[in-house]
Formats: C-alpha cells, structure tokens, sequence
C-alpha cells in the first residue's frame, strides 16, 4: 500500500494504490491526516483508480477524513471507482457524504465551486 | 448433506492475516467457477467476519481465527470463528451503523455488509467463549 | 523459538485441491516478500508434497491431508502431513527416479524437486500410520 | 486448461494452456494420446508460452507423450519454457530428452531435419 498527494490550488486528491482493509488502515489514516495537518488542504478528493479491495473498514476511514475536512468547511468527493467498491459505498451510504464524480475534472470542477 | 468438498484453516489473529484470509477462502471457492464480482462479494464479506474476529473478538491479544469452507454442489458456506469476548446483543450488533468501537473510527456496517454480499449470515455467540459467524452464498453459474 | 505468524490448512485429498494448496501457501508466504522464482520454488515444492499425499499416502480413497506454515523471521517452514499408507524404505522414497507408481506416469522426481528447491526437507514416516514432510527456505530479503 | 493442435506437415505442435500438475495431467495425457492416434504425426512440439506452473507430474507426462512418439522413430521438443519450468527440466534431466529451442522456427527445422 501507497499513497500519493497532489494538490490542484486548495484541493487536496489522494491516490491510494492497494488495499483498504483494517490492516492497512491506519497506516492510511495516519499518512493522510499527517498531510491535512500540514498543508490545511480545503477540500479533499480520493482517487480510488488503485483500490483493487475495500471493505467497510475502509469506509471508516473515509468517513474519518471526510469529517476532519468538513469540519472545516471543506467537501469531499472520489472518483476512479471500481464497479465492486461502488457496490460497497452504496450499501454504506457513503455517496450520501463523499459524492461519487464520473471523472477528475468534473470532480474538480465541483468541489472548488 | 455431504459436502463436495471442504477445508479448515487457522491463523493467528493478525491484521496482517486479513488479505491472507480472504485470498484463501476466494481460492477455495474459485472451484465454483464464480463471476469476479460474486468473488468479490465473497472476499468483502470473510474480511468483514475475519476483521470482527480480530478486532471485536480478541482485541489487543493474539488468538485463533478458524475459517471452515464447504463446497455442496454450486454453493459455498463459510464460517468464520474466534474464541474471543463473544458478543452480549447479537441484535444489537447486526443494526446497521452499530459499533461498539467508534473511537477505532469503525463504521458499524460489517454485519451490514455481510448479509447484503451473502445469501444468508447466522451469528453464534457466548459471552466469553467467543463467535461463530456462518454464511452461505450459491453461485450462480448460469452466465 | 516463536514463529511470527502460524497458520493451519486442512483439506481433502481431491487433485482439485493441489493448485489451491500451493496458492494457499504461496500467500502465506508471500509476507515474506520474495521474489518471484522463491515464491515458484516453494509452490512447486508444495505442489510436489501434496500430490505426494494424495496419490501415494491415501491412493484411491479420500482422506485428509494437514498443512502448516510458521514464519520466523526470513524463514517460511512448512510441514505436509497424511495419514495413509506411510513410506516403508525412507531412503529408497528419496532417490532420484524411484517410484512406486510407474504405471501412474510418474517421474520419481518429487523428492528431488522438494530437495533442490527449498533448503531442507526432512521425512517422517510410519507404516500405516502416514507421512510428514517439513520443509524450509529462507528468503533472501537483500535484493 | 485447454489444448491446442496445430500441424506443420507431420510435426505435431501442441500448445498447453494453463497449470500442469497431477490434476490436469490426466485430461492433459488423453487429448494428446487421442489425437497421435487419430494423426499420427511423426514428431512432436510442445510450446509452453501458456504455462505458467508445471510440478514433476508434469515431466512424466511430458516423458510419456515423448515415448509414444520416440517408439515409432520421431523426435520430441519444447519452445517459449518459462525460467521457472526450464529450472525444473533441468533438475529432472528433461532437456537430454525433449530438445528445448529458441523458438518455433529453430524447433521446426531442427525436428523436420
Ligand atoms: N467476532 C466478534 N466478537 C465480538 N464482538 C463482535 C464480533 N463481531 C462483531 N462484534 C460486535 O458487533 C458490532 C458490530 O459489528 P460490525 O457490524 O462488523 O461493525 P464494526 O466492526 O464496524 O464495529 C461490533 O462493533 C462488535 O461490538
Ligand atoms: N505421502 C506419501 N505416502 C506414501 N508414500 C509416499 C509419499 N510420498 C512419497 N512416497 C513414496 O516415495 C516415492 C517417491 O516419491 P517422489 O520422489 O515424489 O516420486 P513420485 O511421486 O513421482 O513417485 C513414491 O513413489 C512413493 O512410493
């Protein structure tokens, strides 16, 4: 597991390549809030294009970030999204709280409007 | 009903374990020919029960986590079992969104998740002996 | 000395089960990071012990056939263990070319292919009672 | 596993795809027994591109088909062995019985020769 930043101005898009599970959580959890801390990004966007497996541990840990940002007015939103993970969120109702973009730029597009 | 096929596996309850786990039971269960994303629905919903097994079940101590798998004729059954705490409310712990670990940032949808990837999920459990979660799936091979 | 991480499979002793075997094993190993010819090796090594289980220590009839893998430190150990026919000439098993089963096709090469490609195979055996075979490799993390 | 049969006049060229070991021996040994017997090539070529796994259950059947050939004068060989499986041949001797080659064009000279 790997995660990569990119900043477009304000927005934060995290690339996570490998798996989401309880494992590898924390190390998630840990290296994206570190990031947050240090660049007070607004908003944040996941690129989910490397996620192969997620399960609700997962969802956890996305809902965790969302709140961190939104606390602060930001919005979260994910794109690259495998039609199994999608399955996932759905039956969690994440999209309700990190919307789900069909691409980057329309993703960016709304989240910095 | 005799099964076709069957096997057992045990491991330490280490996060580590998870992906092991799943990969396990996904490659046992590959006999049944399933599509990619009944196999999906497979491996999300033993990483849920192994997940609990390690975390809910044993907490900050390494015990066992035994995976039994049965193939009968185009379904596969898996139970997933910890002799760990137990769980008091079993009703309690499958509503969607509990968890009893919210400071781990759990989202409390793993029984949730379960019974939607899983044709049917029973949970057995006593306090202090620990839990058995046992589900079913058939696949479908008619493509 | 403690393993870091231990697992336990049991199975049937179909042929089916050969490829999920190795691939059990090559997962659980795979922890250790090898690379793809030591993952290869200890498939094919696996691959060898199980067959072996199946087609020599219970033949026609079904039994079961035990696995267990311990990691310690860079070391994967791995035990295969039947409880069929036994072997009753350890010695005249290992040889290169020897087998008991010419009419099957078979090379006799098993033992040999175990021996080459992981750094020690040790048998144990009883007649009517079954065979273990225990196995070692180190990975050589330094790539 | 599958199997497929190709000619060049009465070279036999048959191309393995997927796992040899133990449990696909037995399909493997009788489609290409039934075929020699319904063509009766003179020689055979294994093209291994499509293996990915082979065990010693597989140098036996390998051997076998070999035999069936040799006894009647033709010559046996192998092309596209993956450095895992060429590490198998040769701790089994194989390659003092089935030539492996280069590739198919050297294979089928040297054979037809
Ligand atoms: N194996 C187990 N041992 C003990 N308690 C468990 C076990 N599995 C589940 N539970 C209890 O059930 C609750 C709900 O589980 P679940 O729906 O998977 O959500 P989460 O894991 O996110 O908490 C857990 O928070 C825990 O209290
Ligand atoms: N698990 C086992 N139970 C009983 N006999 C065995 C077992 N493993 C090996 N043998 C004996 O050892 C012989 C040599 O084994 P091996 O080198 O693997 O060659 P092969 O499997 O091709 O016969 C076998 O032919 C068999 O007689």
């Amino acid at each position: 597991m790997s995660i990569d930043f990119e900043y477009i101005d304000r927005l934060l898009i995290v690339r996570i390549n490998g798996d989401i599970d309880h494992h590898s959580c924390e190390e998630i959890r840990s290296k994206i809030d570190k990031e947050i801390i240090a660049k007070n990004p607004k908003s944040i966007l996941f690129d989910m294009g490397q996620v192969g497996f997620m399960d609700s541990s997962g969802i956890g840990v996305l809902i965790g970030r969302y709140k961190l940002i939104a606390d602060s007015g930001g919005k979260a939103g994910m794109i690259n999204v495998k039609p199994q993970i999608m399955r996932l969120c759905e039956i969690c109702g994440l999209q309700k709280i990190i919307k789900i973009y069909a691409g980057k730029k329309q993703a960016v597009a709304s989240i910095k409007e | 009903m005799k099964a076709d096929n069957e096997m057992k596996l045990e491991f330490l309850s280490k996060s580590q374990n998870e992906s092991f786990a799943r990969s396990v039971v996904a490659a046992f269960a590959a006999q049944l020919d399933p599509t990619i994303e009944e196999l999906a629905e497979i491996k999300t919903a033993v990483s849920e029960a192994v997940t609990n097994a390690i975390i809910h079940g044993y907490s900050r101590e390494i015990g066992i986590v035994v995976i039994v798998s049965r193939i009968i004729s185009n379904r596969v059954e898996i139970e997933v079992k910890d002799f760990g705490v137990g769980i008091s409310d079993i009703e309690l712990a499958r509503q969607p969104l509990y968890t009893s670990k919210p400071e781990l940032e759990r989202s409390g949808m793993g029984f949730t998740v379960m019974e939607t990837f899983m044709d049917k999920v029973e949970v057995e459990s006593k306090t202090g002996e620990g839990t058995t979660i046992y589900m079913t799936k058939t696949i479908m091979t008619v493509r």
